[in-house]
């Protein structure tokens, strides 16, 4: 990726993006839909992504991430100029398989890029698997988009929920806490992270004092808290996100927990939610496969180039968007825009090792990215890497024909 | 489990069910006097949290966000109340569930136009921020008794100029016989659209005091909504005792259902009020229809 | 003893602590035309709501035919054969004259739980129907909606639903009540010949009227009866004479 | 309107979608197969509030529940058969009204509404929180219910034109059913409860019973309706059973005209329509939506469809070639 480093200004993104957003709009009205490979054809990216609701943020930050890394390599995937039909996925699971139709049938896309939601994902790539576009999943955890779902057309560039919770319990062990208690949002998503977490720190010796699962996505978290405190623990494994978290980290430190019992969780209890948790998130420590304060050239170079273009600073899910346009590029590249040579761009599409701002990406037989998962603690503020709490970490795909 | 817990748990659901009575007896006068079903009435509450963060931000101060935030709050209740709810009181409750719906869905966006989809908090005004030990481990923060205070001090309030002042006597004839209060040669059209600023005014407090305690965040309001229509229908519509007596029920029951049926914790609530309404249609202190 | 169809024993009901109606025993016999008069807030209407079932009695019991049915529901006393009609006139404004009856009508048939022939098909209730309307002088007026009749002609249809039920008592509550001179004097008529193969029981302000029709009379005051006899006892009885007829006589 | 001109509108429009998968790409065929669905499903609540006059808040939970069940039954089920599936759809959707209707129907006005709201609730939270059941994810279906008598195929729901010629055939059995009872002698008790239930219960009619078979008619049709959704998107999840669900079901029967049974067709094809390509224009399309909404309960509470003898009566003004002169319906 270095080599295109052409440093764009944010001027000249703003500009860019605005060219391909109202072509969207006027293309999807003008130009039939075709199957026409070729120079002069654009290369349909179809973008379910949410823009509204509890993961808008995140949504516009892999949107926005994915398109710097297109305009670096300037708009072209293979050759051919990019044309992008971006859809508010809402977040809602209801509406995914309508959503994903309307990309797939009426805009016959060549890629498809989304969701951020599991459920959503699972709807989506239900549709997409086998002969539909090729799909680039940019955040969606659920372990089964990679497992029982796997296909050859489906990538992810996020992490599976078991990535997000096997590490966490050898963390915790490594850092000498025994006894502890789970908390999680429960559903599917929060089941799994906490169901890998079991996975690693069970047979390490720790021990589970109790699993509390709370109602998603309800945040009264006071009647639970209380009794954490009565348990007495060595330390806590949560995971919440979003409101979820801020609420969490703040009700624990205003329950005075923070003394006694140690704050662990998956990475988005406090990525980019610091401005909001403030103080109440100092010493909270999380496992994620990314951090701010990554010292690569990767994440240098992405981190300013993003809050140029967009004002705003990168986060996990923006460097999650960058992947899944640097991926979508290695393809079409491969292939010389021709994406009638499926196989090839497939192949080409597994096979590569990119430089991501997270570190050394790769991608496993089921299409899962394969990577080092670091924990972190907040300190003053910032996301700061203790250390690499597990090396090149893969999943096991489990219910996956592709392995 | 300890008694201890048990009583930090009674502490806890007390405190939630101030908070829910707050939201909830503005909505049971609304229903009581005007007759009017409002489920926009979290969104209100959502408008309070809202407002409680952009003024806290721009003044540097919660007591001065809350001072001028309430105005704001009251005038956007009578506004609502001049250009949509007026008309609803020949229509039937349809049209008001209806009508107070599509209400949510604008205020929804609404509230992602002006103040964005981010995730917000309010800090704990500096003389509120400390905590008392209440077990070996767990402390209790000071704001959240604040707030129990503020809610009976309110809740006095109420039952002061409900009972005892003029205002108070026309809104309870109000709320048991609405000609009536018509032929007791009250502008009913000025009386509705106070009563409604005022029922807006109190979910919108309620959201600014919780904003510190709560995360500000969008579509905050339907989750407070749905439950304190529990809270006002077990008590009895138009009830203000009634919605005290619901909002603390609820407290319990949510608090200590969370605590001992962990996986039912959502559904015993609903239960709850299905088993009320099955003893007494009407409500505990509702009238009989 | 004479033919007995309906009884009530020490029949009260209180709301709160108003006593509406007050230890109430009667017996209204078959074929008769019986009125129960009195000035306002006596009770009468309470009870007709507590002979028809509106009303659940707070203590006392009511027998019809010698079946006890205190406390049924208003629609099992309807299917024993009592109709009533309401001082306020309480039809389906937005049916026609002719669906207002219908409705009525097809009250008797075993169950209306049917759900795949049209209702038009059954021929038992359009005849019930067509008798009812004819009976309260309204077939004419057949497919008019009730919202756009006369005053009159909904309290005429009101008392038409109620026949076409086919009740063996009927309970009219003030059947009379807002009429002109001239729609009263059709409804008397229509009330004397229903009493010819009807019982009636008969609230009614207008003291022309029941002494022209009424057999039997009852007068209760404050929830009590305070005389029940012929007309001529009622006439003259010096209780009533003093409680409530000379108060009429004075504001008629 | 007369009953003549809408029966023939109404006829042109079902030879108008009949001819539609001809015509339409298989987006649009798969885009109005959900309106038929959607539009099951207002006719079932219409039933309720149109016609018996119980204004239902909880109405999605049948909606989920039929969907549910056809997904519990069948997720691992290599073959689905339409035979087994429909009847256990119904059957479930219209238990659980029955339950839901036996506590319901006791209470009236505000409180019927709240309590149909807080069964469903505790329906939409059972299945949120019940790890058995898929929880917030939901359970997916790999295939589509089939129907075959004894190994021949008669009908294959995976392909999208066959799909639709399903839920059009369901939409139009569920609306002539519905006209059906609505003449029969159970229709004139249900009209006349909404009307009058006071009144009804003085003729000797024991209305509770009838509300009650009323709400479980309403139900199984909305379970159909649930039935359909799960097997066409091959999903089904919580959010089916939302009270934003039924909020909005209320809002179609509303829009497009309750009291009627072209009305609720008509709101469906409305709000998907709507929902479907607001979003292209604005992302703020809900906003747009509210507003419409309100709109219509403020300047049209009757409906869209009681727009339609207004025009036909102002062209025939405008004509006046009709020798009868415009007839009142």
């Amino acid at each position: 990726m270095s080599e295109n480093n052409k440093g764009i200004s944010r001027r000249d993104f703003v500009i860019k993006g605005t060219v391909a957003t109202a072509g969207l709009a006027a293309a999807s009205v003008f130009v039939p839909a075709t199957f026409a490979i070729g120079a002069q054809a654009k290369v349909k990216v179809g973008i379910l992504l949410p823009y509204t609701g509890t993961y808008a943020k995140l949504g516009t930050n892999i949107r926005n991430a994915m398109m710097l890394r297109f305009s670096e390599a300037g708009n072209k995937l293979g050759g051919r100029a990019i044309e992008f039909v971006d859809i508010d996925s809402e977040a809602k699971p209801a509406k995914a398989q309508q959503l994903t139709e309307k990309l797939i049938k009426k805009e016959h896309v060549d890629f498809l890029v989304g969701p951020v939601h599991s459920v959503v994902g699972m709807a989506m790539v239900k549709m997409a698997r086998g002969d539909g576009p090729i799909t680039v999943i940019p955040n969606a955890g659920a372990n089964q988009l990679t497992g029982v779902l796997c296909a050859p057309n489906v990538f992810r560039t996020s992490f599976s929920s078991y990535q997000m919770g096997f590490p966490g319990g050898s963390a915790m062990l490594e850092d000498g806490h025994k006894r502890v208690v789970l908390m999680y949002w429960n559903y599917g998503f929060g089941k799994q992270v906490a169901a890998a977490f079991k996975k690693s720190f069970l047979p390490g010796g720790g021990t589970i004092v109790e699993e509390i699962p709370t109602p998603f996505p309800k945040v009264d978290f006071q009647a639970y808290l209380t009794k954490l405190a009565a348990l007495k623990p060595d330390a806590v494994y949560t995971f919440y996100a979003g409101g979820g978290a801020v609420k969490y980290v703040k009700d624990f430190a205003a329950a005075g927990l923070k003394k006694s019992i140690k704050l662990y969780g998956a990475g988005f209890l406090t990525e980019g939610l610091g401005a909001a948790q403030g103080n109440a998130a100092e010493g909270v420590r999380t496992i994620l496969h990314y951090a701010d304060s990554l010292d690569n050239p990767a994440n240098i170079h992405f981190r300013s180039a993003f809050k140029a273009a967009t004002g705003v600073q990168a986060d996990v899910y923006a460097v999650q968007g960058y992947d899944a346009g640097e991926l979508i590029l290695r393809g079409m590249n491969a292939v010389q825009g021709d994406t009638g040579a499926r196989a090839e761009m497939i192949r080409a599409m597994e096979t590569s090792v990119i430089d991501s701002p997270r570190g050394k990406l790769s991608f496993s037989a089921s299409h899962n990215p394969i990577h080092d998962i670091y924990l972190r603690e907040v300190i003053k503020g910032e996301n700061r890497v203790i250390r690499v709490a597990a090396k090149e970490q893969d999943d096991p795909a489990t219910g996956c024909t592709m392995t | 489990m300890e008694l201890s817990f048990y009583l930090v748990q009674l502490l806890n659901a007390i405190q939630y069910g101030f908070l829910l009575f707050l939201v909830a007896s503005g909505l049971t006068l609304l229903f009581g006097i005007m007759g009017i079903i409002n489920l926009a009435h979290g969104s209100f509450y959502m408008l309070g949290s809202y407002l409680a963060y952009w003024l806290t931000g721009v003044t540097g101060s919660l007591w001065l966000g809350i001072l001028l935030g309430l105005p704001i709050a009251l005038a956007v209740g009578y506004l609502v109340e001049r250009f949509a709810i007026s008309f609803l009181f020949k229509l039937d409750h349809l049209y008001q569930v209806l009508l107070t719906f599509a209400l949510i869905l604008v205020f929804n966006e609404l509230q992602q136009i002006l103040w964005g989809t981010d995730v917000h908090s309010v800090p704990i005004p500096a003389i509120l921020s400390g905590s008392f030990q209440l077990t070996e481990n767990q402390s209790y923060p000071v704001y959240r008794l604040f707030i129990s205070a503020a809610c009976i001090a309110l809740a006095g309030a109420m039952y002061w100029v409900i009972q005892k002042t003029r205002l108070g006597m026309t809104i309870r004839a109000g709320a048991s016989n609405r000609e009536m209060v018509q032929a007791l040669g009250i502008n009913v059209n000025r009386l509705f659209a106070f009563v409604f600023s005022m029922g807006v005014g109190l979910a919108a407090f309620a959201g600014m005091l919780a904003a510190p305690i709560d995360s500000v965040y969008p579509g905050m309001g339907d989750n407070v909504l749905i439950i304190s229509f529990v809270v006002v229908v077990i008590g009895g519509t138009g009830s203000i005792k009634g919605a005290f007596v619901g909002a603390m029920l609820i407290g319990l029951v949510s608090t200590f259902g969370k605590v001992l049926l962990p996986e039912m914790a959502s559904v015993v609530v609903y239960a709850l009020m299905a088993i009320i309404l099955l003893w007494r249609p009407q409500g505990l202190f509702g009238k009989v229809a | 003893m004479a033919d007995v169809i309906l009884k009530t024993d020490r029949l009260s009901k209180n709301f709160g602590g108003l006593i509406a109606v007050n230890n109430v025993t009667l017996a209204f016999e078959r074929g008769q035309v019986h009125a129960i008069i009195g000035p306002n807030g006596a009770g009468k209407t309470t009870l007709i709501n507590l002979l028809s079932g509106d009303l659940l009695p707070s203590d006392g019991a009511i027998l019809f035919n010698g079946r006890n049915i205190t406390s049924l529901p208003p629609h099992k006393i309807s299917q024993m054969g009592i109709g009533r009609s309401y001082q306020k006139t309480n039809i389906f404004t937005e049916f026609s004259c002719f669906e207002n009856c219908w409705v009525a009508a097809q009250s008797r048939i075993n169950t209306s739980m049917r759900f795949f022939r049209a209702a038009r098909h059954l021929k038992s209730v359009a005849e019930r129907t067509e008798k009812a309307l004819e009976l309260c002088g309204l077939s004419q007026r057949s497919d008019s909606r009730a919202s756009a009749m006369s005053y009159g002609e909904q309290r005429q249809l009101e008392i038409g639903m109620m026949l076409a039920t086919e009740p063996e008592l009927l309970l009219l509550d003030e059947p009379l009540a807002g009429m002109g001179s001239d729609e009263s004097l059709q409804v008397i008529e229509l009330l004397r010949r229903l009493a010819v193969d009807h019982t009636l029981i008969l609230i009614e302000h207008d003291m022309d009227a029941v002494f022209s029709i009424a057999d039997r009379l009852t007068v209760m005051v404050n929830g009590r009866v305070l005389e029940t006899g012929t007309v001529e006892q009622i006439r003259n009885s010096q209780a009533v004479q003093e409680a409530y007829l000379g108060v009429e006589e004075d504001a008629v | 309107m007369t009953s003549r001109t809408r029966n023939l509108s109404l006829f042109m429009a079902l030879v108008a979608l009949v001819l539609f998968p001809l015509f339409g790409s298989s987006f649009y065929v798969g885009l109005v197969t959900r309106i038929f669905i959607v539009a099951i499903f207002a006719l079932s609540l219409d039933l309720l509030i149109g016609y018996t006059g119980l204004v239902s808040f909880g109405h999605a939970a049948f909606f989920g529940i039929g969907g549910y069940a056809l997904a519990i039954a069948f997720q691992d089920a290599a073959v689905i058969h339409i035979w087994q599936a429909l009847p256990l759809s119904l059957a479930a959707a219209g238990l659980a009204a029955l339950v839901v209707g036996w506590i319901s129907i006791r209470t009236s006005g505000v409180y019927f509404i709240m309590i149909t709201l807080a069964m469903a609730q505790m329906f939409f939270y059972y299945f949120f929180e019940s790890s058995r059941f898929g929880g917030d994810d939901g359970i997916f279906l790999f295939f589509k219910p089939v129907l075959m008598i004894g190994s021949e195929d008669i009908l294959k729901l995976d392909h999208e034109n066959n799909f639709y010629y399903f839920a059009l055939a369901c939409l139009v059995s569920g609306y002539l059913f519905l006209v059906m009872i609505l003449r029969a002698p159970f229709g004139k008790v249900i009209t006349a409860i909404k009307a009058n239930e006071h009144r009804v219960r003085a003729l000797g009619y024991s209305t509770n019973g009838y509300k009650l078979v009323s709400f479980v008619i309403a139900g199984t049709l909305a379970g159909l309706a649930g039935f359909l959704e799960g097997a066409h998107t091959g999903y089904v999840n919580p959010s089916y059973m939302s009270w934003h669900e039924s909020g909005v079901c209320i809002a179609i029967v509303i829009l497009g005209g309750m009291g009627t049974l072209y009305g609720p067709i008509v709101g469906a094809f409305i709000i998907v329509l709507l929902q479907n390509f607001l979003p292209e224009l604005t992302g703020h399309w809900q906003l747009l939506l509210g507003g419409i909404v309100i709109a219509v309960v403020l300047f049209l509470p009757r409906g869209a469809t009681s727009l339609f003898p207004r025009i036909i009566a102002f062209f025939r003004s405008k004509q006046k070639i009709d020798p009868k002169g415009p007839t009142d319906g």
